[in-house]
């Protein structure tokens, strides 16, 4: 096992942190950031287990499916801030809010 | 009150502890996965040379795996379509760009146009593709759009959404035409594979940079925050 | 040999621990701004990173994608937060006035 | 191509955004006639495998297709249609240009979703699902329909990001992303175990399941009728067919211990979905905690485990796609012709939309599991598989959560026949809104006579037999 | 399909066809709808008297629907079968002309007659259920239709009595299902077959087959207004006359009644749930539910409270009857479900002719009627009088067959009891009938209507006539061919092997 492992470690890390900080913080745009460092670290992991020895060519498979990932995520990203924006708009403010009865 | 605070806390410490064991957990199981995956290494490898790339990475997004990236060009659309659905796109008020902006944009724009079109080029063979190159563009294009100029009518209309939906019309209909050749969804027969994937991937890269683009612009300040 | 070895496992710790630390920094510091940069900032170490696992494929959308557009995306939406707490201070025109600051 | 067609509609929709419905319609029917062809070649040809760009597992993606998706497919067909036709009542101009190629997004998402054999094309087949769906949501504009869809798309990425590290360490343990082959080589292993568990997490929070539901009801009520029924009648069942897949196929069979956690937190479900609703005081609510709660009997299934109780889910899950969709059609009339969803004063609807009060009816009929009806029959046949597996308490639960079913259906219609206290101003119905719920609502009922033909049809490819004990 | 498959389900059909035009009728279509409804009802009567001639023929008539794998929808005629259908058929026919009559110019009356057929449809239906599926699902089909008729008037206490008469019947249908989904997993069938089908399993299976048997007779007993469950029953009174007429005199507490024979007989066995030990306590609850109903209803100044509490005691007849175990207390029950149909549809026909034409709801409210509306009233009596069981009236054969029965299974306790409930009979209805012609009438009643010479409507005033002459015939000519003693007979004769 060689020392890129490391990085498979750091993407756990980043995925408990941006967990952690969904859980905890209220305002969107803190959560969207969240979400995606979560999506970082999943990336991280998916990629750095194809390396796990000392290949000449690393696997390709997972990178088509990370690229197709940070694809998806930066359209997530555009969405929610979009909602983001508009739900500050119509509540004048940038957490979530209860329905109302 | 007071109690309410602590239970929080409590909670809070109990939440901390959690992630705490699935990271450990979850960095036990990386660690110590079966050591010798097989992995697509060698399959990729072998089938390279028929696939019409030579970068791996393109032969599978593109041609492998390319039904994946047909939904995923998808699901850039669709969060296009959602943002716009939400209205917050509008016609945009000129706003005076700064003039560092200005001048950035003006010496920038080409660049980038130029760096795309080497990327989707290069694609084929070394590092890059339809996506990056798409996203150089896309970002060539929130350049134009951060120093003032901004879609104008005639691409507000029709054009723009033709351009915009360019990329998944054409796989589909490569698609459906080589369901008609070669009775497999998009199967590239050996001789043209090249050639389609090339003619896909400008088609993708068109309209992934404008969808981008788009997307920033439906959020965008110049977006018409007040209307 | 064993040097370059060395070198490289130091470089991949800070990198590693740099990627965590920003991450940390960008979802607990208290300005938004600041928390944006210090996720572009991410997303370019995240981009080295990649380069370091030679996927350089996923390197450049990386850099294009993850943190150009993204942050580009995250700066306009901070923009326009902004711009609302400006109407806000002044005359509350807000896109509809009437749900406004319940 | 079943997934192609509703993409093509969704572009053209997007394309010429002044007539949508036309293409809309046209798409759909087209769709239920593919679905047709597919079911006949099932039927006569069995199980079918489509290897794309024809490369096949585990290099490319296989499309696959047994009795289990079939059904599937043709729930979505058959309420997808009655949304079409709903909608092209419901949406004004303005909202439809944006209603159409949306909607069809997520018609093309269900179907890639129920035919796809690779767990990676299934991410982003979810990740289309929940973004069309988030966006339908938000549709409805106002502060509640928003925070809502906010709320919901941070579950669905939050659910997704589990799965795909799910996948990831699948992968990466077998080398391969294709149901199929996954199940031939998958061992029980921590790593396999730690992909159950986040795959499984993420899947249940898209399925809303007990202690995750939080994020439904605000969603399903707050966003415009018909992408409501589209919702609580499909989208939903979207993430469990998934679940079913994993579970049947690729994970191993000692999984039973989790099976009756499910079972556990699907009672749990039905207890606490039950008292919500009958705590509603709107309409809309009410229905949505009706959901959490007929989720909740459908994971009873994974303790019982036996086919005959995943056939029974299967009957469940259909009826329930009919009857709530029909639903939710109901209480979208109902709104658009009081204004408001506010059970207390319904203001003698019986009398005045006799039509959608009936279809309410009928579909309360077999969500409250009453014959005849497709809910009878599934409740039946759990009851007696759960008697027969002598894990009766689950046959207990089932019973409870039908009186409390039929507490909240019944306490909407008997304030139905009465006056309210406010009389409110009416606004008249479009016809094909009443009728697109009331056929809906007939057909579960008839489905209660007629249960033998899913049956057969869910059965093609046996795909319940891989797994005897679940 | 040939015909004897056919005729069940025409039969079925006759009434749903129609229910379900009618839903679709504008409200003031009233000539079409009179005409569909009463064409249902002849027609339905007619087809009856068919398939009774059949059935006496030794025809069998059977239709069936696959449901489930190994499950079916089965309709069969038996003598069991034709007695209630027969009933039910007939006093239809009557019930939809005195509705006509009733409900002139009062609204919703498409929902309402809509919603009526579908319950003669349901009452039918699991009147020839061939399985206990089958029966279930009329059953349920039952509850679900009459509530629209209970919460009719829309007015709160309408609906607030519809919440009850649900909880009641809802939660006794769940203990119905939940106890035939065990029963099917013990016996694979739920065929109905003569002298049961659950005797053949082993003994081991006994202890279960008590608590089936109790879950089952708790649901249908809901119905059938068994004493802790007859709760819903006297609040039901909220409905309009009709279907207070058809859901105590016919549709819903027979319907339970009817249920309970089956089990004991179809299900069960009577001989083996003797050996369970499970009918010696039936009887005994009924006989409590008879004694506490009667003496309930003495103290009622409401009429219908009154005949609704005489109901609940009434009906519990049956149950004793059945639950008696030997062939002549049987024939006795059987006899009751109809003789005390046709007299207790009698007096709802009278007590809303009451109601409708001078507003007469009270029984101190009834002095001196009698001279006002004589024929009402002279109905009213014999109905009464059957009620009581005085000879010759269609009560009394009744009755007089379950003592017989009761002695000849040396249950003469049961004796009392009838002699008792006969004595309370006549106590709460003498009265009645001493204000109704003795007293001196006042000079006016509240909100009259003038009928011109008639004392009322014709479609009120026929319906209580035809049903009076009904009790005395059945009374007099207990032992003509094709009367119910008949077919009473025709039944235990199978059930028992003597």
């Amino acid at each position: 096992m060689n020392h890129m492992m490391l990085y498979a470690l750091v993407g756990v890390g980043l995925f408990t942190i941006g967990l952690y900080a969904l859980i905890v913080h209220a305002q969107l745009l803190r959560k969207i950031l969240a979400i995606n460092v979560m999506g970082s670290g999943v990336f991280l992991i998916l990629v750095t287990l194809a390396t796990r020895h000392q290949e000449l060519l690393p696997d390709p498979v997972p990178h088509a499916m990370v690229i197709t990932g940070i694809v998806v995520a930066v359209s997530a990203t555009a969405l929610a801030l979009a909602l983001m924006l508009s739900l500050r708009a119509a509540t004048g403010q940038d957490t979530l809010i209860e329905p109302s009865e | 009150m007071k109690n309410n605070e602590q239970v929080g806390k409590m909670f809070h410490m109990l939440l901390i502890l959690l992630l705490f064991v699935m990271a450990v957990w979850l960095g036990y199981v990386v660690l110590h996965l079966r050591a010798s995956p097989p992995g697509l290494n060698a399959l990729v490898g072998t089938s390279l040379d028929t696939s019409g790339v030579s970068n791996p990475v393109t032969a599978v997004l593109l041609n492998f795996r390319g039904y994946d990236t047909l939904l995923e060009m998808g699901v850039l659309l669709l969060a296009l379509l959602g943002v716009l659905s939400l209205g917050s796109a509008s016609d945009s008020r000129e706003t005076p760009p700064g003039l560092v902006l200005d001048f950035l944009s003006r010496l920038l724009v080409p660049v980038l146009i130029l760096v795309s079109g080497y990327l989707l080029w290069a694609g084929a063979h070394a590092p890059g593709g339809a996506f990056q190159a798409g996203a150089v563009l896309g970002a060539a294009a929130v350049l134009l759009l951060l120093s003032g100029w901004h879609l104008g009518e005639q691409f507000s209309g029709l054009l723009l959404r033709a351009v915009l939906i360019l990329g998944i019309g054409v796989f589909i209909l490569a698609g459906i035409v080589l369901i008609i050749f070669s009775g497999n969804f998009l199967e590239y027969p050996q001789s043209l594979a090249g050639a389609m994937i090339l003619m896909i991937e400008t088609a993708a890269m068109l309209s992934i940079g404008v969808t981008l683009a788009a997307l920033f612009q439906g959020i965008a300040p110049t977006g018409g925050q007040d209307k | 040999m064993e040097t370059v070895i060395q070198l490289s496992l130091v470089f991949d710790v800070l990198l590693g621990l740099g990627l965590l630390w920003f991450a940390w920094r960008s979802l607990s510091c208290p300005d938004l701004f600041k928390a944006i940069v210090l996720f572009i900032s991410f997303g370019l170490l995240m981009a080295l990173t990649w380069v370091r696992l030679n996927a350089p494929d996923i390197a450049l959308a990386e850099a294009a994608i993850g943190a150009g557009l993204t942050g580009a995306l995250l700066l306009a939406a901070w923009v326009r937060l902004e711009s609302f707490d400006a109407l806000n201070r002044h005359d509350g025109h807000g896109e509809d006035t009437e749900t406004h600051e319940k | 191509m079943i997934i192609l067609l509703p993409l093509i509609g969704a572009l053209a929709c997007f394309l010429w955004p002044r007539r949508t419905v036309s293409p809309g319609l046209i798409t759909s029917l087209g769709i239920v006639i593919c679905v047709v062809g597919l079911g006949w070649q099932l039927m006569h040809l069995g199980v079918q495998r489509h290897a794309v760009g024809g490369w096949g597992a585990p290099l490319g993606i296989d499309l696959y297709a047994d009795g289990l998706s079939l059904l599937m497919l043709i729930v979505t067909a058959l309420v997808g249609t009655a949304i079409s036709f709903y909608a092209s009542g419901y949406f004004d101009q303005a909202k439809a240009r944006h209603f159409w190629p949306l909607w069809l997004f997520l018609w093309a998402a269900l179907n890639a979703l129920f035919l796809s054999a690779d767990i990676f094309n299934l991410y982003v087949t979810l990740e289309l699902l929940g973004l069309a769906a988030v966006a339908l949501v938000a549709l409805a504009g106002g502060a509640d329909a928003l925070s809502g869809a906010m709320r919901y798309l941070l579950v669905s990425l939050l659910g997704s990001l589990a799965y795909l590290l799910g996948v990831a360490l699948l992968y990466h343990s077998f080398g391969t992303v294709d149901i199929a082959l996954l199940a031939q080589h998958v061992e029980s292993s921590p790593a396999v175990w730690s992909a159950a568990g986040l795959m499984t997490a993420g899947l249940l929070m898209k399925t809303a399941l007990f202690p995750l539901h939080f994020w439904l009801p605000p969603a399903h009520a707050s966003a415009p009728a018909p992408v409501s029924a589209a919702l609580s009648a499909l989208v939903v069942k979207g993430s469990f067919y998934i679940l079913l897949r994993l579970w049947l196929e690729v994970f191993p069979s000692t999984g039973s211990l989790v099976g009756e956690m499910l079972a556990g937190l699907g009672a749990a479900a039905v207890i606490w979905g039950g008292v919500q609703a009958l705590r509603q005081t709107r309409l809309k609510m009410l229905i949505a905690y009706s959901t959490v709660m007929q989720l909740g009997y459908l994971f009873l299934a994974f303790s019982i485990g036996s086919a005959i109780a995943w056939q029974a889910a299967l009957i469940l899950v259909l009826s329930h796609a009919l009857a709530k969709a029909a639903m939710f059609m109901a209480a979208g009339n109902i709104q658009h012709f009081g204004g408001h969803d506010r059970i207390a004063d319904l203001d003698r609807v019986a009398q005045r939309l006799p039509l959608t009060l009936t279809a309410f009816g009928l579909a309360g009929v077999s969500i409250m599991g009453l014959p005849p009806s497709g809910g009878f029959i599934a409740k039946w046949l759990l009851l007696e598989m759960s008697i027969r597996t002598g894990k009766w308490w689950w046959a207990g639960i089932m019973v409870l959560g039908g009186l409390l079913t039929a507490g909240y259906i019944f306490k909407v219609i008997g304030r139905a026949f009465t006056q309210a206290v406010v009389p409110h101003e009416a606004r008249s119905v479009p016809f094909r809104m009443e009728w697109t719920a009331l056929v809906l609502a007939a057909l579960v009922i008839l489905l209660g006579f007629f249960t033998t033909i899913p049956l057969t049809l869910m059965n093609i490819g046996a795909p319940f037999d891989g797994r005897p004990d679940g | 399909m040939n015909w004897n498959t056919a005729l069940p389900l025409l039969i079925v059909g006759s009434s749903l066809l129609p229910g379900l035009v009618i839903f679709f009728l504008a409200e003031k279509r009233v000539a079409v709808r009179i005409t569909l409804n009463l064409f249902g009802a002849v027609l339905k009567l007619v087809l009856v008297g068919v398939m009774l001639w059949g059935v006496f023929h030794g025809e069998h008539y059977e239709a069936r629907l696959p449901l489930l794998p190994g499950l079916d929808l089965v309709v069969r005629a038996g003598p069991l079968s034709m007695l209630f259908v027969t009933l039910s058929t007939g006093l239809w026919l009557v019930t939809t002309i005195y509705a006509i009559g009733y409900l002139e110019e009062s609204p919703h009356r498409s929902r309402f007659f809509g919603f009526f057929s579908l319950c003669v449809t349901a009452t039918v239906g699991l009147a020839l259920a061939g399985n206990l599926i089958t029966f279930i699902l009329f059953y349920e089909l039952l509850t679900l239709a009459t509530y629209p008729l209970v919460v009719h008037r829309g007015t709160e206490v309408a609906r607030l009595a519809g919440k009850n008469y649900l909880f009641y019947t809802v939660g006794g249908g769940a203990l119905l299902l939940i106890g035939t989904v065990w029963l099917y997993t013990l016996t694979g069938t739920l065929e109905f077959t003569s002298r049961g089908f659950v005797s053949g399993l082993e003994t081991s299976h006994q202890p279960a087959l008590v608590i089936i048997f109790v879950l089952i007779i708790a649901g249908l007993g809901v119905k059938a207004a068994l004493l802790p469950f007859h709760g819903w029953l006297p609040q039901a009174m909220v409905a309009p006359a009709p279907v207070s007429a058809l859901l105590h005199a016919v549709a819903v507490v027979k319907a339970g009644a009817f249920g309970i024979v089956r089990v004991l007989y179809d299900v069960y066995g009577i001989e083996f749930a003797a050996s369970l030990g499970v009918t010696l306590p039936l009887a005994v609850i009924a006989s409590a539910t008879i004694i506490y109903g009667s003496i309930r209803a003495l103290y009622q100044d409401n009429l219908k409270r009154r005949l609704a509490f005489s109901t609940v005691s009434q009906v519990s007849y049956i149950t004793l009857g059945v639950a008696i175990v030997g062939p002549i207390a049987t024939v006795g029950g059987l006899l009751h479900l109809v003789h005390q149909g046709v007299q207790k549809i009698t007096l709802f026909f009278c007590a809303g002719n009451l109601a409708e034409t001078l507003g007469i709801h009270k029984i101190s409210m009834m002095n001196g009627v009698g001279r006002r509306m004589p024929w009402t009233m002279t109905a009213f009596t014999i109905g009464a009088f059957g009620m009581i069981g005085v000879p010759p009236l269609a009560g009394f054969i009744s009755k007089w067959y379950l003592g017989l029965g009761a002695m000849q299974a040396d249950q003469d306790w049961v004796i009392l009891i009838l002699a008792g409930s006969s004595l309370l009979n006549a106590a709460y209805f003498l009265p009645i009938l001493h204000t109704a012609w003795f007293k001196a009438p006042p000079d006016s009643w509240l909100l009259e209507r003038d009928f011109g010479r008639r004392e009322t409507a014709w479609a009120l005033l026929i319906p209580p006539l035809v049903t009076a002459g009904l009790t005395v015939l059945l009374g007099l000519l207990a032992s003509a061919p094709f009367t119910p003693l008949e077919w009473a007979r025709f039944f235990a004769n199978q059930e028992y092997l003597q």
